[in-house]
């Protein structure tokens, strides 16, 4: 019963593994001659103002918090929708009562202006 | 074969060093992030019971999405309060948040 | 022979199998070799084909671009990208000074790995699949967003604001665009009662999921061509507003290694459209010769793979708050009533004995004339917006963006 | 001797244990959300380990794409708020330190009550695809699960709008903030 699980692991190290492996062989390869400014940050072009960890504005919040919500309802959802087959009528309207819930959610930040994009 | 035992192992110790967080930390997205632990615990403590106590009743994996839930939607009205009392009071210290004590 | 040519991968398999065993190892060890062994087999397969994909997709925009593309390194330059790696090999790697090091260099392969654990669950043949999982969509959403999360530690670790910025805009983006992704998925796994990839395919054996549910595939196809940062979504790189997005401050293969995942992530929805929405492997007796159906699938992978490319030669990039728009307000509430539309449909086929095609394609049109309906009313409205504003010889304030527009 | 699959939980474990203690411990709190995520992501593996391969995905789906992309998007929000260099922990962490002793004391204690604490985990009476399947049915059958199915919805949607609420300062103070 694990098997599959094992083969996914491997793969997820595998993919890790091989980029890794290839950017060893390029720090190998490359020149390695330091220098404070070509390690300066944006070493060319307008040197950027103020400090590098910018205040964030509060949209971005609003968008993962959206996300997070419609993550966990697409969470419940997948076992009714496997489960669909054997399903009655009314188990069917359950689950469309439980997506049009979250739609009028959606429907709210919509009204409060939330989603637009200052 | 994994024994029950070692799972409640691992999940108590997980739940303590929650519970270390959420008391000692100043930084409330630290709490919260020590209460994510805690809840990871009790997950993996209903899971582990589910499989070897009671892996023909459905129950534990429905708590376990019910806290799923719940979870996610602690942590979002948790970094919404954050948010808005960082807005106010520039600081997500808990010790200064302290307008409700008196 | 015969039995090669019709079966290759199962046939080699058994011969390894077979093999390693005459050599007195345990079944359990020869299993987790031949893990081994198959899952390194795919991932250096997946990384080589970038070479491919890069060049096939240079030559292609340069066709549709009226431009020759690269033809200097070999014949039609096909070397052309194996000499772009000997170059990124020989490049100094630069590590930025206030760089957080560990996540700095821990997300280059982050990417990657997201990309490459996909491919774990796609069923490449009939006989040949990485992992059989039964919960393989899921996975595909929860691993492939691994990927948002390497890039917002390669923001967050290079201490650039550019690359702070890039991160951020993407990930917003990317999170956006994932809410319909996986409302878009729900619909094949409610149509074939399975999250597992090989029921998947097997359940579109008389007809694809592409007819059954348009809007879900097409939902599908442009939410994760947003998911991966293509154009016209390839905000993450706007070169003119943000230099060059979240990946500023790298350099060499670590850089490559962006590249590579951004390439092979855009074949990888190819080839899971093709999967769940145009049969993967199916076709004529591709169940007997699963050589065939490899065949297949890569035909399909690369028709719209092709269309991926023809898209980004065609269209310019839409602006960021045009796009959150054309996500919040027109492809969420699609999705959700598509899903609402497909289950509804489906039920009702299968209590009233209706036939199931003939309901789907139905409530899919109706389900177009009302979104077309829907579009027009607010194309009007921005119009009159505009006109009222034009006549009032007001500036026109931009932020009444039409969602669809 | 150790099994492949004892070996994996070890690993596992030492991983999950060490990260969470990090996430307390750590003063970065770009660090710390790094951490919590390797903390979440080793008890995704414990739930593959107990076959419950659904929820091992939907851990990752949830915890690691959705809640951890929120914290470090509030991190990054409230990030002027303390620096690496602030005193991180109350007056009274010794305290904390005591609970956390007590309490891990307390659940050893009371879980060595628990039945069949070494006993093998009983063999699934049903393949995972119809464990999801009885999952699916369940949560919309009016004789089980169906309430907290749908309060889960409106839960849901609570938290959504409770949160927009707290979170938004309307778009005009949003402007003006900007601006400051």
């Amino acid at each position: 019963m694990l098997e599959p699980w094992i083969f996914i692991a491997l793969l997820l190290g595998a993919g890790m593994l091989l980029p890794g492996v290839t950017i060893v062989a390029n720090w190998l390869l490359a020149p390695k001659k330091p220098n404070p400014i070509k390690q300066s940050i944006y070493e060319c072009g307008i040197e950027t103002v103020g400090e590098t960890y910018i205040q964030l504005k509060g949209g971005y919040y609003i968008y993962a918090l959206i996300f997070v919500v419609f993550d966990i309802e697409a969470v419940f959802m997948f076992p009714w929708a496997v489960a669909f087959d054997k399903l009655q009528l009314y188990m069917v309207m359950e689950g469309v009562i439980f997506i049009l819930i979250l739609a009028a959610g959606l429907a709210y930040a919509w009204r409060k202006g939330v989603l637009e994009w200052v | 074969m994994i024994p029950l035992s070692w799972y409640i192992l691992v999940s108590a110790a997980l739940f303590s060093i929650g519970i270390y967080g959420a008391l000692a930390r100043r930084n409330a997205l630290a709490i919260l992030m020590a209460i994510e632990l805690m809840l990871n615990a009790v997950n993996l403590n209903l899971v582990a019971f589910w499989r070897y106590l009671t892996p023909n009743v459905v129950a534990g994996k429905v708590f376990v999405l019910v806290v799923f839930a719940v979870a996610a939607s602690e942590v979002a009205v948790g970094l919404a309060l954050i948010i808005s009392i960082y807005r106010r009071r520039h600081t997500i210290a808990v010790e200064e948040i302290d307008m409700m004590k008196w | 022979m015969v039995a090669f040519l019709n079966d290759p991968f199962t046939w080699t398999g058994s011969l390894l199998r077979s093999w390693l065993e005459g050599l007195g190892l345990a079944p359990d060890l020869v299993t987790f070799l031949l893990q081994v062994v198959g899952a390194f087999v795919l991932g250096t397969t997946l990384l080589m084909l970038t070479f491919i994909l890069i060049w096939a997709e240079r030559k292609i925009v340069a066709r549709i671009q009226d431009r020759l593309g690269p033809n200097r390194v070999g014949p039609y330059g096909v070397f052309q990208t194996v000499a772009d790696l000997l170059k990124l090999v020989t490049k100094e790697l630069i590590t930025p000074t206030g760089a957080d090091v560990i996540p700095y260099n821990l997300a280059p392969l982050l990417a990657v790995m997201a990309v490459v654990g996909v491919w774990a669950v796609i069923p490449l043949a009939p006989t040949l699949i990485g992992a059989s999982i039964n919960v393989g969509v899921l996975y595909i959403v929860a691993v492939g967003a691994i990927g948002t999360l390497g890039i917002m530690v390669a923001g967050m670790s290079s201490n650039n604001k550019y690359a702070l910025l890039g991160a951020f805009r993407t990930v917003a983006m990317m999170v956006s665009y994932a809410v319909p992704m996986m409302i878009a998925l729900l619909i094949p796994v409610l149509l074939s009662g399975s999250m597992d990839m090989e029921t998947i395919v097997e359940a579109q054996s008389p007809i694809a999921f592409i007819i059954l549910a348009p809007f879900a595939a097409l939902i599908f196809f442009v939410s994760s061509l947003a998911e991966v940062g293509r154009a016209p979504f390839d905000l993450l790189e706007a070169e003119s507003e943000i230099v060059a997005g979240f990946h500023i401050e790298y350099s060499g293969l670590k850089f490559g290694m962006f590249f590579v995942g951004e390439f092979l992530h855009a074949f990888t929805i190819s080839a899971l459209t093709a999967t769940l929405f145009l049969g993967g492997w199916q076709g004529p007796w591709a169940e007997l010769y699963p050589l065939l159906g490899l065949f297949y699938f890569i035909i399909k992978t690369s028709i719209v793979y092709f269309v991926v490319i023809w898209i980004r030669g065609s269209f310019p990039r839409i602006r960021i708050d045009h796009i959150n728009n054309l996500n919040w307000k027109l492809i969420t509430p699609l999705a959700l009533a598509s899903l609402i539309v497909a289950a509804i449909a489906e039920k009702v086929a299968t209590e009233f004995g209706i036939n199931r095609l003939g309901i789907h394609v139905g409530a899919n049109a109706f389900l177009f004339m009302i979104t077309l309906a829907a579009i027009r009313l607010n194309a009007r409205g921005a119009r009159s917006r505009v006109k009222a504003n034009s006549v009032n010889k007001s500036v026109a304030a931009s932020s009444g963006s039409s969602p669809g527009s | 001797m150790l099994t492949l699959t004892q070996i994996v939980f070890l690993v596992a474990a030492a991983i999950t244990l060490l990260a969470s203690f990090m996430v307390v411990t750590c003063r970065s709190m770009v660090h710390a959300a790094l951490w919590l995520i390797m903390a979440l992501a080793g008890v995704a593996v414990f739930f593959v380990l107990l076959n419950a391969g659904f929820l091992a995905v939907v851990q990752v789906a949830v915890y690691i794409d959705a809640i951890a992309i929120m914290i470090i998007v509030v991190v990054m929000l409230t990030r002027h708020s303390m620096g690496i260099q602030d005193r991180q922990t109350n007056k009274t962490w010794w305290a904390a330190v005591i609970a956390a002793l007590l309490m891990f004391g307390g659940l050893v204690l009371m879980f060595t009550q628990a039945p069949l604490l070494g006993a093998e985990a009983p063999a699934l009476t049903m393949g995972s695809e119809a464990l999801l399947e009885e999952l699916g049915l369940a949560l919309v059958d009016v004789d089980r699960y169906i309430v907290p199915f749908e309060v889960a919805s409106v839960l849901l949607l609570t938290a959504l709008v409770g949160s927009i609420i707290v979170a938004w300062p309307g778009r005009k103070s949003q402007d003006l903030e900007d601006q400051s």
